[in-house]
């Protein structure tokens, strides 16, 4: 079970920079939802794609921690 | 007895003792069944059967961390057991009811005093807690029992130990329990005060209460019990009556249960 | 009076008393009071704010931690000599207990509050008119919210091996209700607005305190039992 | 619920959950529409206030099982609320870290007393409490009936703190969803945060499951240890 948590979480990691890399690209390449934001500041980008990150890094952190937890007292029961 | 204990001593369960005593007409007091008492990972007491009837005084010894503070609150109702009965007259010793406090009195080598209030006021605040109406004959009757009669309207910092270890005595007993605990009841005595401590105890005992008392104290404890213990990592390792073992031999048998060569 | 109402009453009495005899925690509170009033003037540049703008902030903040000196320590006198214990093991049920723990407090309170208002006022040149009466009942109202939850929590931290140190992180967040609708209201009646416009925030404040004490009234049997 | 099937449940929920937040940041990134007003920094609100909703959920259930503890006096009811209160602190580290990143655009500053950020900020001070409390007795059944009424004093005083500092002052957005006359956010927004709210919610559950079956194995291993020595 541990090891489906650990193995999902790059996986998950990847999906967000895959995605935040495809959100860039379409808006740049000018898609019909990024004009109305070219008249925006660009500086929230930082803020929406850090958010979202954290998400995943606080999430992530915790569950790697129960994991981690996990394995502890499971290497205890086996002694 | 006399040269150590005989050996079928330890398997003399206190419960045969009670169930002969019931037969001569004494009414079972105070019992505990299976009581256990955990601080986290450590075991303070496992495992603790006894059963007392009226005009019984068990004495509890055994080294420091045994276990014997723990078992003494609950069997005052004052620390819930982990697992296990307390029951005073039949009635189990319950945290959401306030009607077996009547029954028991506990001193402690801790007065439960206000140093602030005068031997007087601390006896008329617990009077009040337990609801006594006659306090004001009670009162005197019992400071004089104790021999503060005089200092009635000093306050208790005032006072020396033994003093305050008498009225503290007074304050256990003020509501006549049934059930007296004492937990180093000794500690720090002088003379005077352990001569009265030692006649009220006797009261007691003739009076068919019920004590219970732990300590350290060999020669005070075996003076009073009609029964005795020794607890050793929160059990029960020897107990049995006590049939006018001297002092000596007892102290030999003593360290040998505790050293666990019994 | 049946014996529930006798036993918190004698309790209030003894902690009265002792505190008539020791003056161990009212002077503690009062002389903080004073000085932090003190304190607080060399602290604001009169000539930039106005007194009866942030009076009110201060008044509040100075029963807060002065409240805190005094009432946190309610515990410590009952385990000097193991009295609590004593306590304990009578027929006193545990929330007339903590009901007689807070009225005594919070008579220790109350006085130090009407100290500080007095003080302050005096420092500050307050001039309260008819709102006075008004501002003598929200401080009354607050400090009785505050001692509930302090005292409860009095008891929990004393039982901790952190002692007091714990205690205002556990209470602070939950004292923020008590301090804005304190503070807010205290400020208006300070700046002689009528009782009308304050007076739901003083229900709020009510209604928190009735809801400390009765959740301490249930909740303190399991901070005490051992 | 034995432990196995608590690990298993709290695997399916996870990976359901984790599954659902992919798709979540999907509709938020590439389906929803851009709010007219604040532009893209909008898309933070379906993670907020998700994350909010999900850390309000934790102190009720935490405090529901600690007065059942205190009740009942079973040991699983206090390690639910230890697990709960543990989802809750990470769900309000969320919070507090993500409005911030947007209130520095809305607002032009990072921390403001907003009354529903200073709630969070509260709670997350009582989830600390919560832990302090409980690890600074020396009796760890001790701890536990302190951190229980720590949880359910903060649980009440929580709607107390929440009418105070609306009061107080309110600079936040209004409520878009739970509003007398209906929600006021365009459809597919609405359909959005509901989602990230379920999607929350799941992954919360699923891991607090998770959480909670370690917290099982730990007694167990604590009580091996204890028959052993």
């Amino acid at each position: 079970m541990k090891k489906s948590i650990t193995r999902a979480l790059p996986l998950a990691v990847l999906a967000l920079a895959v995605t935040a890399g495809a959100v860039v690209a379409q808006e740049s390449a000018g898609m019909p939802q990024a004009t109305r934001l070219a008249e925006q500041n660009l500086r929230p980008y930082w803020h929406v794609f850090a958010a979202y990150a954290l998400v995943i890094l606080v999430v992530g952190g915790w569950a790697v921690s129960i994991a981690r937890r996990l394995k502890a007292i499971e290497e205890r029961l086996v002694d | 007895m006399t040269d150590g204990v005989s050996p079928g001593a330890d398997t003399l369960g206190v419960k045969d003792v009670a169930r002969g005593s019931a037969d001569n007409g004494r009414e079972i007091v105070l019992e505990a069944n299976g009581l256990r008492r955990e601080y986290g990972p450590v075991v303070a007491v496992d495992g603790v059967d006894l059963t007392m009837v009226e005009g019984e005084f068990l004495t509890v010894f055994g080294p420091n961390g045994a276990g014997k503070s723990s078992l003494l609150g609950m069997l005052g109702g004052g620390m819930r057991p982990t697992a296990g009965t307390v029951r005073v007259r039949g009635q189990a010793l319950s945290f959401s009811e306030h009607d077996w406090q009547h029954r028991i009195g506990m001193l402690s080598h801790r007065g439960f005093l206000y140093g602030r209030l005068t031997v007087e006021e601390n006896l008329r605040f617990y009077g009040t807690l337990f609801g006594l109406q006659d306090l004001e004959e009670r009162l005197p009757a019992r400071l004089a029992r104790v021999g503060l009669a005089e200092r009635a309207r000093f306050e208790v910092r005032q006072l020396s130990h033994g003093m305050r270890q008498r009225l503290s005595l007074a304050r256990a007993l003020l509501h006549d329990p049934d059930v007296v605990l004492l937990d180093e009841p000794y500690t720090g005595l002088d003379p005077s005060a352990a001569g009265v401590l030692r006649s009220v105890l006797g009261e007691l005992r003739d009076g068919r209460r019920t004590v219970v008392m732990v300590t350290h104290n060999l020669r005070e404890g075996l003076a009073m019990a009609t029964r005795l213990a020794v607890q050793v990592s929160g059990r029960f390792a020897w107990e049995g009556p006590n049939d006018g073992l001297g002092r000596e031999d007892f102290e030999r048998h003593y360290h040998d249960v505790v050293e666990g060569r019994v | 009076m049946n014996t529930y109402l006798r036993q918190v009453w004698v309790i209030v009495w003894k902690d009265l008393v002792l505190e008539m005899r020791s003056r161990e925690r009212i002077a503690s509170m009062g002389a903080f009071a004073v000085l932090a009033g003190v304190l607080f003037n060399f602290s604001i540049d009169t000539t930039s704010t106005r007194p009866q703008d942030v009076a009110a902030g201060l008044i509040w903040m100075t029963l807060i931690f002065g409240g805190l000196l005094g009432v946190g320590r309610t515990f410590h006198l009952e385990a000097q000599d193991g009295a609590l214990q004593g306590v304990l093991m009578s027929p006193t049920p545990k929330d007339a207990l903590f009901l007689a723990k807070t009225a005594a407090n919070f008579v220790l309170l109350y006085v130090v509050s009407l100290l500080v208002l007095g003080v302050f006022g005096l420092f500050f040149g307050l001039d309260l008119g008819p709102n006075l009466g008004w501002v003598v009942l929200v401080l009354g109202v607050g400090a009785l919210g505050f001692v509930a939850l302090v005292t409860l929590f009095a008891a929990v931290s004393t039982g901790t091996n952190m002692g007091e140190t714990l205690l205002p992180v556990l209470v602070f967040p939950l004292l923020v209700p008590m301090v804005i609708y304190g503070v807010g209201t205290t400020t208006r009646l300070i700046n002689g607005r009528p009782f009308d416009e304050v007076e739901g925030n003083v229900r709020m404040l009510g209604a928190f305190a009735l809801a400390a004490v009765a959740a301490g009234a249930v909740l303190f049997r399991y901070v005490v039992e051992d | 619920m034995s432990t196995a099937g608590m690990r298993r449940g709290g695997t399916a929920l996870t990976l359901l959950g984790l599954l659902g937040l992919i798709t979540l940041y999907w509709m938020a990134f590439f389906w929803v529409p851009t709010e007219v007003n604040q532009g893209v920094v909008q898309r933070i609100f379906y993670i907020h206030v998700p994350a909010a909703w999900t850390s309000f959920l934790a102190i009720g259930f935490a405090a529901l099982a600690s007065g059942m503890y205190l009740w009942l006096r079973d040991e699983r009811l206090d390690r639910a609320a230890l697990c709960a209160i543990e989802g809750g602190l990470v769900f309000a580290t969320l919070v507090l870290t993500t409005g911030p990143l947007w209130g520095k655009i809305a607002w032009g500053t990072y921390w403001t007393w907003e009354p529903r950020l200073t709630l969070t900020l509260l709670l997350w001070f009582i989830f600390i409490g919560y832990f302090m409390v409980r690890n600074a007795t020396e009796d760890p059944e001790k701890g536990k009936r302190f951190a229980a009424v720590v949880a359910i004093v903060g649980a009440i005083d929580i709607p107390f703190i929440h009418l105070s500092v609306v009061w107080f002052r309110s600079l936040h957005p209004e409520p878009v969803v739970a509003r007398p006359d209906g929600p006021t956010l365009p459809g597919d927004m609405l359909l959005t945060l509901l989602f990230g709210v379920l999607v929350f919610t799941v992954l919360f559950f699923g891991l607090f499951l998770f959480r909670y079956a370690v917290e099982g194995l730990r007694a167990e291993a604590d009580l091996r240890a204890r028959s052993a020595a």
